[in-house]
């Protein structure tokens, strides 16, 4: 088991570091934070000068990654010049208002869409089913910024316009007790977890029609189990591991930070703070979030393959 | 081929039912050697007019769907709109007249007008096709490469298989939008070069379908019939393994088609795909997000159109895959 | 041996007495719908299993021979309907209420399915599977259940079934898994056995080692055994009475004698000089011409009467009614009384 | 039956035949071996081998049916494919008339597939779906370059001998039944006039009535087509009725070969003693007075076979000798070959010898 996750973290960890790469040079080749000094030049001399030492411009393009590389290995992530503070200051602060909304809105969605796919399968071709998977092409068809711009302008403020009460904030406050953290989160929770629910709940189907459809189902039934467990003891763990790839990847995608819906809501957690960070050509902090959303999907992916082998036995992690 | 065989290949299993289908609706009538004639002229003949080829069936199939045909339609009238609708107005993309800035659907602005009184409703038409255009490049250049590359993958195997397959994975890694924010807003730009932008992140999409396909097709015992026949690779591929990758993969566009959408109108909601003076419906819902408050409708109108076009796309995409995938054939009812 | 055929014998007679059958199906249909229209894939059978006995239901595929065992079992997809009466202990089980039908699945009536590959679900162990089959119809405590389920693998001829009980599917072989299907089906001492096609997914070797147990612990059990198969052979050496089935229908039934040597169906009769003997050699095979009709799309009137060598025009117009002959011998044919039942393959 | 039957041999004839008598045989197979690699982990490191067909030799004379019986995973398909370099032998020679086959050139190679075909197991997955019969028919001469008006009535030909209509060729695959689907697989494989066709498992997917007129259609074409066949299959009753001489093979090995009469009347090794008093028999007297051997366990694993003789394991007559030592195919009759340290003499039955070893109550049964 351990040798098996050394492995794993062995084959992976190259490609994060391919992937940061290609980032820092991308944004090396395509920008220039002394941009604004060329127009002034000889006069602020100093002001360019101290801007190509503190990022590394006279090294090559293709090589520059390395210093970023040498200064992580040292656990130093760089200074973010957008917001002014050290990139790892700014993960941590604004890592926590994510997860704020990230891992409700998962909770909701794995638990919901479970639900509906079990529904859905059990009733295939109902007039529930029909709804539900109606719903679910909706949901889908929804981008997220039309999605939270919706709810926010039906809950956040249409509410208070016809019925003269305002249940929720359209963005983070800062207060601190839990009914005003509730408040805070709900729309933008909202928003995450219908997208996620149609997504999950139309794989989650598919997942339980094929697995209601095996032999061993008939095998459980023919044995005279009532069909409540026949559903939820054989089929669902067996359609389930499908499904722990899916909200590896979904998890590890919210905790990322949500460009959209963060920024839409005015949230105060990482989606903005990258948007912003491309605007400003602030690499630190792009690389900084390229590197704790690669890390997520590396980590979640392993913990998707141990559950792997928990819930198939024919699977052996060695 | 052979070489890269692996011991899950050989052993025929020792089945020996299942010989007619059970429910075959053009069934053929029997024949023997000897009054295969006689049989033939009456028995055949009732039961079905035409040979059917697996495009006719899949284009039954397809029509039936009613779905699908919904989709169709709907795809193919709101393309109409966009490009007819602009025609009978009096305005063009770009006409501004400050004097009818924020103005409500009327007779002659049938959108309304937008900050400086452009009129939404050709600007709407325009940025849905500029959308749609993004929207099939990728998915054309996408749907080339990841086929392409899938093929290659499963049909050589070994090294190559190996390669391409962590390729794909390395576009795993890092979230799908992270990587598209940051290529978008350095490399993209105009309509090409952000479609070549979603392509490279997307065809990774279709080539793991093609590759699994390909794999499987591979084993068929037609595949090795060819082969007995003495057909070439080429042969083999051209003939036996690429027609039956089509399906699939049709499949998969339409879907990547809906996704590519979304993307861009993502992007360009963001400031970080098409930039003015070209307009898209994302950056349509970007421009009116601040008013929506006063009116929700500006927002709503170019939202709707990607939420209808994505739609359509989607049924479009189910409708196809019940219609191309042979399993489905007896799953409805 | 010897015993076996005094066990037939002595079952044979005792047949005849017996006024009570354990199982009786009266003019059950079931048809399916599809966008192609309705599939009657089991059309007005009618027969009776009692205590003790085997009874084969012989047939080509598609001749409704499994979807008549899952039928009277409310085993069938949702898409199905059916009509007619399974009477059993004195319930017609097609319109007894879903929890009571539980009751009596797994408990009074157990299935072994044809493929053990697929039939035992991957993710739990064998032992568990048996456990939960033995505990969901008896209060007893997972103890107790366990070391019921090591005395049945051991039983069926499991080896060390204390190791092997706790194994998953995968580990065992397909004859093994098989063997652990039996001890599931025969673990609440069941009064009727269903197999369908119990042996067609194994090797010749195996087939013979779970057809002995098979036959083992239904002798031992009492157990009265429905076997549903394709395979002539495997009906001679182990059934009482055979019915034949062909697109749908019931062609003929009888004792396994009856219908292999005084068989008054030409189906039947086709079909056995069919099938190539291990013991001696034909220069040429009579097949039957043909292929089995579609099921959607039937022929009129008899449903073999394209692919008979005896068809007279009468054949078109009705569907024959079964003739009796004595005893359970009944024909589904026109011409049943004129077969000259001296000549056949095996007389 | 068919006019044009023996009129055009030789114009897809490879050539390979010329030099070799009526009675010589058609196709020499030596020491044929074939493994496969066992890959794992990340990098598909090769971990071992699995040795499907070990050291396989025989003859294959004109005219004549071959039967290989054996139960699954005794390598019996991976040896038809391998004859045809469908899978490429690891090493042994096969050898079609004056010609090497396993040394033949990619190009050499597809001119002698014109003499040796193939019919598959699986009627539906045999024939490709998306082309309609007159081209899955054609195919072959296609690639040989035969004229396309010739070809096209060479199709209709074709399918009127294997029962089907000439009109048929503009159908698709799913419009036919499995047997029917069977028929275009043997029309296809006659297409180019061969001299051997391999048959894997051609009637074992089939219903019995529709495995007979397969069978029947199958033994007429040998005669008119003056066919040789490699009939590969695990039912014994079918391999009986077709086969000239029968080889079982276990575990990668022939274990025995004879003509039909002497396999089935007098088989000399335990393992196919016990092969046929498996087959269950059409007849219920018959089946009451038979007195069955049961072997123990199932087939082990090709990728960990046993030592010495691979049937060991199961084996009721087995002794010390036979866990060390591997037993080479003996003559011990005229044609007749067997691979066994304690070989059964003729008219003797393991029953008999078990009981002779004391152990007999284990395995017989009734």
């Amino acid at each position: 088991m351990f040798a098996y996750i050394v492995r794993r973290l062995l084959a992976t960890v190259p490609l994060l570091m391919i992937a940061l790469y290609a980032v820092h040079v991308g944004i090396s080749l395509t920008t220039d934070p002394r941009a604004d000094f060329y127009l002034c030049l000889p006069r602020c001399q100093d002001g360019f000068d101290t801007i190509t030492e503190a990022y590394n411009l006279d090294v090559n393009v293709w090589l520059r990654p390395f210093t970023w590389f040498a200064s992580l290995l040292q656990g130093e992530l760089g200074e973010s010049s957008s917001i002014g503070e050290p990139v790892g200051e700014v993960l941590r602060s604004r890592g926590w208002n994510t997860a704020l909304i990230a891992v409700p809105a998962f909770v909701i969605s794995a638990v919901f869409a479970l639900l509906l796919s079990v529904y859905s399968a059990r009733h295939q071709y109902s007039k529930g089913d029909y709804f539900f998977t109606g719903l679910a092409f909706f949901g889908l068809a929804f981008p997220s910024f039309v999605l939270a711009l919706i709810i926010q302008n039906v809950f956040g403020v249409q509410l208070e316009n016809w019925f003269g009460i305002k249940p929720f904030n359209t963005g983070r406050k800062t207060g601190t007790n839990p009914l005003e953290i509730l408040r805070d989160i709900t729309l933008p929770v909202m928003s995450l977890s219908i997208l996620f629910i149609s997504a999950d709940s139309r794989f989650g189907r598919a997942s339980m029609l094929e697995t209601l459809n095996q032999d061993y189902i008939r095998t459980a039934r023919a044995k005279g189990l009532p069909e409540r467990r026949v559903v939820w003891k054989h089929a669902l763990r067996n359609a389930l591991i499908p499904l722990v790839t899916l909200w590896a990847l979904n998890f590890s995608v919210l905790l990322g930070g949500s460009v959209v819906t963060e920024s839409i809501f005015s949230w105060p957690g990482l989606g903005p703070a990258f948007i912003r960070g491309l605007f400003d050509a602030d690499i630190d902090l792009i690389l900084g979030i390229v590197l704790l959303t690669g890390m997520f999907t590396v980590f979640f992916n392993l913990v998707a393959d141990i559950m792997y082998g928990v819930l198939d036995p024919r699977i052996r992690l060695d | 081929m052979d070489e890269g065989s692996d011991f899950d290949v050989p052993e025929a299993s020792d089945r020996s039912e299942e010989a007619v289908p059970l429910f075959s609706v053009g069934e053929v009538e029997g024949f023997s050697a000897e009054d295969a004639a006689h049989y033939a002229s009456d028995e055949l003949e009732g039961l079905s007019d035409a040979p059917k080829s697996f495009g006719r069936l899949a284009w039954t199939r397809f029509r039936h769907h009613r779905l699908a045909l919904l989709g169709g339609i709907g795809l193919v009238s709101i393309v109409l709109m966009f490009i007819v609708g602009p025609m009978l107005s009096d305005y063009t993309f770009d006409q501004y007249d400050v004097a009818d800035r924020l103005l409500g659907p009327s007779r002659d602005h049938w959108f309304g007008t937008d900050e400086i009184g452009r009129d939404l409703f050709v600007r709407t038409a325009q940025g849905g096709l500029y959308s749609l255009r993004i929207g099939l490049i990728a998915a054309v250049v996408a749907t080339i490469a990841g086929t392409l590359l899938g093929a290659v993958a499963a049909y050589f195997g070994g090294w190559t298989d190996g390669f391409i397959s962590q390729l794909i994975n390395l576009l795993l890694i890092v979230p799908a939008l992270i990587v598209l924010s940051v290529f978008s807003l350095y490399f993209g730009g105009d309509a090409n070069r952000l479609a070549m932008v979603l392509a490279f992140l997307l065809w990774t999409r279709i080539a793991r379908v093609v590759r699994g396909v390909v794999l499987s097709i591979k084993e068929q015992e037609y595949i090795m019939a060819a082969r007995a026949s003495g057909a070439s690779h080429a042969r083999v591929i051209f003939r036996h393994v690429l027609p039956n990758v089509i399906g699939p993969v049709v499949v998969e566009v339409t879907l990547l088609l809906g996704t590519v959408i979304v993307l861009e109108s993502t992007l360009s909601f963001l400031g970080l795909g098409v930039q003015p003076p070209n307009a898209s419906l994302g950056t349509l819902v970007a421009e009116a997000k601040g008013s929506i408050d006063d009116d929700p409708l500006r927002v709503l109108t170019p939202g709707m159109f990607i939420v209808l076009i994505v739609l359509c796309v989607n049924f479009l995409g189910d409708g196809l895959r019940d219609a191309l995938d042979p399993r489905s054939r007896n799953e409805r009812n | 041996m010897g015993y076996a055929t005094l066990l037939t014998l002595v079952r044979g007679m005792s047949g005849t007495e017996m006024s009570e059958p354990l199982l009786k199906v009266d003019d059950m249909s079931v048809s399916f719908k599809t966008d192609a229209g309705d599939v009657r894939a089991v059309s007005n059978v009618s027969f009776e299993i009692s205590p003790g006995e085997v009874l084969a239901v012989v047939g080509e595929s598609g001749s409704g021979k499994s979807v008549t065992a899952l039928a009277l079992m409310r085993l069938h997809p949702k898409n199905t309907e059916t009509t007619g009466q399974v009477m059993f202990d004195g319930m017609n089980l097609l319109d007894l209420p879903e929890p009571q039908i539980r009751s009596i699945r797994g408990r009074d009536i157990a299935m072994i399915f044809q493929d053990p590959m697929t039939a035992l679900n991957p993710v739990f162990s064998v032992g568990e599977q048996i456990v939960e089959a033995i505990r969901i119809h008896n209060d007893v405590s997972k103890a107790d259940a366990w070391a019921k389920v090591v005395d049945l693998l051991q039983l069926v001829g499991v080896p060390e079934p204390k190791q092997r009980a706790a194994q998953y599917p995968h580990e065992y072989s397909g004859g093994m898994r098989q063997r652990a299907m039996i001890a599931m089906a025969i673990c609440n001492d069941p009064k009727l056995l269903i197999a369908d096609e119990p042996t067609t997914a194994l090797d010749v070797t195996v087939q013979a080692q779970v057809m002995e147990v098979l036959h083992d612990v239904q002798e031992a059990t009492g157990s009265a055994m429905m076997l549903i198969t394709h395979d002539l052979g495997l009906v001679a050496g182990s059934a009482d009475r055979v019915q034949v089935m062909y697109a749908s229908r019931l062609m003929e039934r009888g004792s396994t004698d009856e219908i292999f040597y005084e068989s008054r169906n030409p189906y039947t009769r086709a079909l056995l000089a069919s099938i190539p003997d291990l013991e001696s050699v034909k220069d040429k095979l009579d097949s039957i011409p043909g292929n089995p009709p579609s099921l959607l799309n039937p022929p009129s009137g008899c449903a073999f009467r394209p692919r008979c060598s005896m068809s007279v025009p009468q054949c078109a117009e009705a569907v024959p009614e079964l003739v009796a002959f004595g005893g359970n011998h009944a024909s589904r044919c026109h011409l049943a009384t004129e077969i000259d039942i001296t000549t056949g393959v095996n007389a | 039956m068919s006019p044009d039957a023996a009129a055009d041999v030789t114009a897809y004839d490879s050539g390979a035949l010329d030099d070799i008598r009526a009675d010589e045989p058609l196709l020499k197979v030596r020491d044929l071996v074939k493994e496969f690699p066992i890959r794992a982990g990340v990098f598909r490191r090769q971990i071992g081998q699995v040795q499907a067909v070990t050291g396989v030799s025989f003859d294959l004379y004109p005219m004549e049916t071959l039967g290989i019986v054996g139960e699954s995973g005794c390598g019996k398909s991976t040896l038809g494919r391998s004859l045809l370099r469908l899978l490429e032998p690891t090493s042994g020679t096969v050898t079609f008339g004056t010609e090497d086959v396993t040394a033949a050139s990619k190009h050499r190679l597809r001119e002698l597939r014109s003499d040796l075909q193939m019919v598959f197991q699986d009627p539906y997955a045999s024939l490709n779906p998306r082309l309609p019969i007159r081209d899955i028919v054609g195919e072959p001469m296609q690639i040989h370059g035969v004229p396309k008006k010739e070809a096209r009535e060479r199709v209709g030909d074709l399918l009127q001998r294997v029962g089907l209509l000439p009109e048929h060729g503009n159908r698709y695959p799913h419009e036919f039944s499995g047997g029917q689907r069977q028929r275009i697989g043997i029309a296809r494989s006659l297409a180019l006039r061969p001299k051997v066709i391999v048959l894997d498992e051609p009637v074992s997917a089939l219903d019995v009535s529709i495995q007979a007129q397969v069978l029947n259609l199958l033994d007429e074409i040998q005669t008119e087509y003056e066919l040789s066949f490699i009939f590969i299959a695990h039912d014994l009753s079918v391999v009986r009725h077709t086969s000239d001489r029968v080889a079982v093979m276990y575990l990668g090995r022939i274990v025995e070969t004879a003509n039909r009469q002497d396999l089935y009347e007098s088989p000399a090794h335990p393992y196919s003693q016990s092969l046929l008093s498996s087959v269950p028999i059409a007849d219920p007297r018959r089946e009451r007075s038979r007195k069955r051997i049961l072997l123990q366990g199932d087939v082990p694993s090709p990728a960990n076979p046993p030592s010495g003789c691979r049937f060991h394991t199961r084996c009721p007559i087995v002794q010390e000798r036979c866990k060390q030592e591997q037993p080479k195919l003996q003559q011990i009759a005229v044609g007749h070959q067997v691979a066994c340290h304690f070989a059964l003499q003729p008219g003797e039955t393991l029953l008999e010898r078990t009981e002779q070893l004391g152990r007999g109550a284990q395995v017989a049964s009734s």
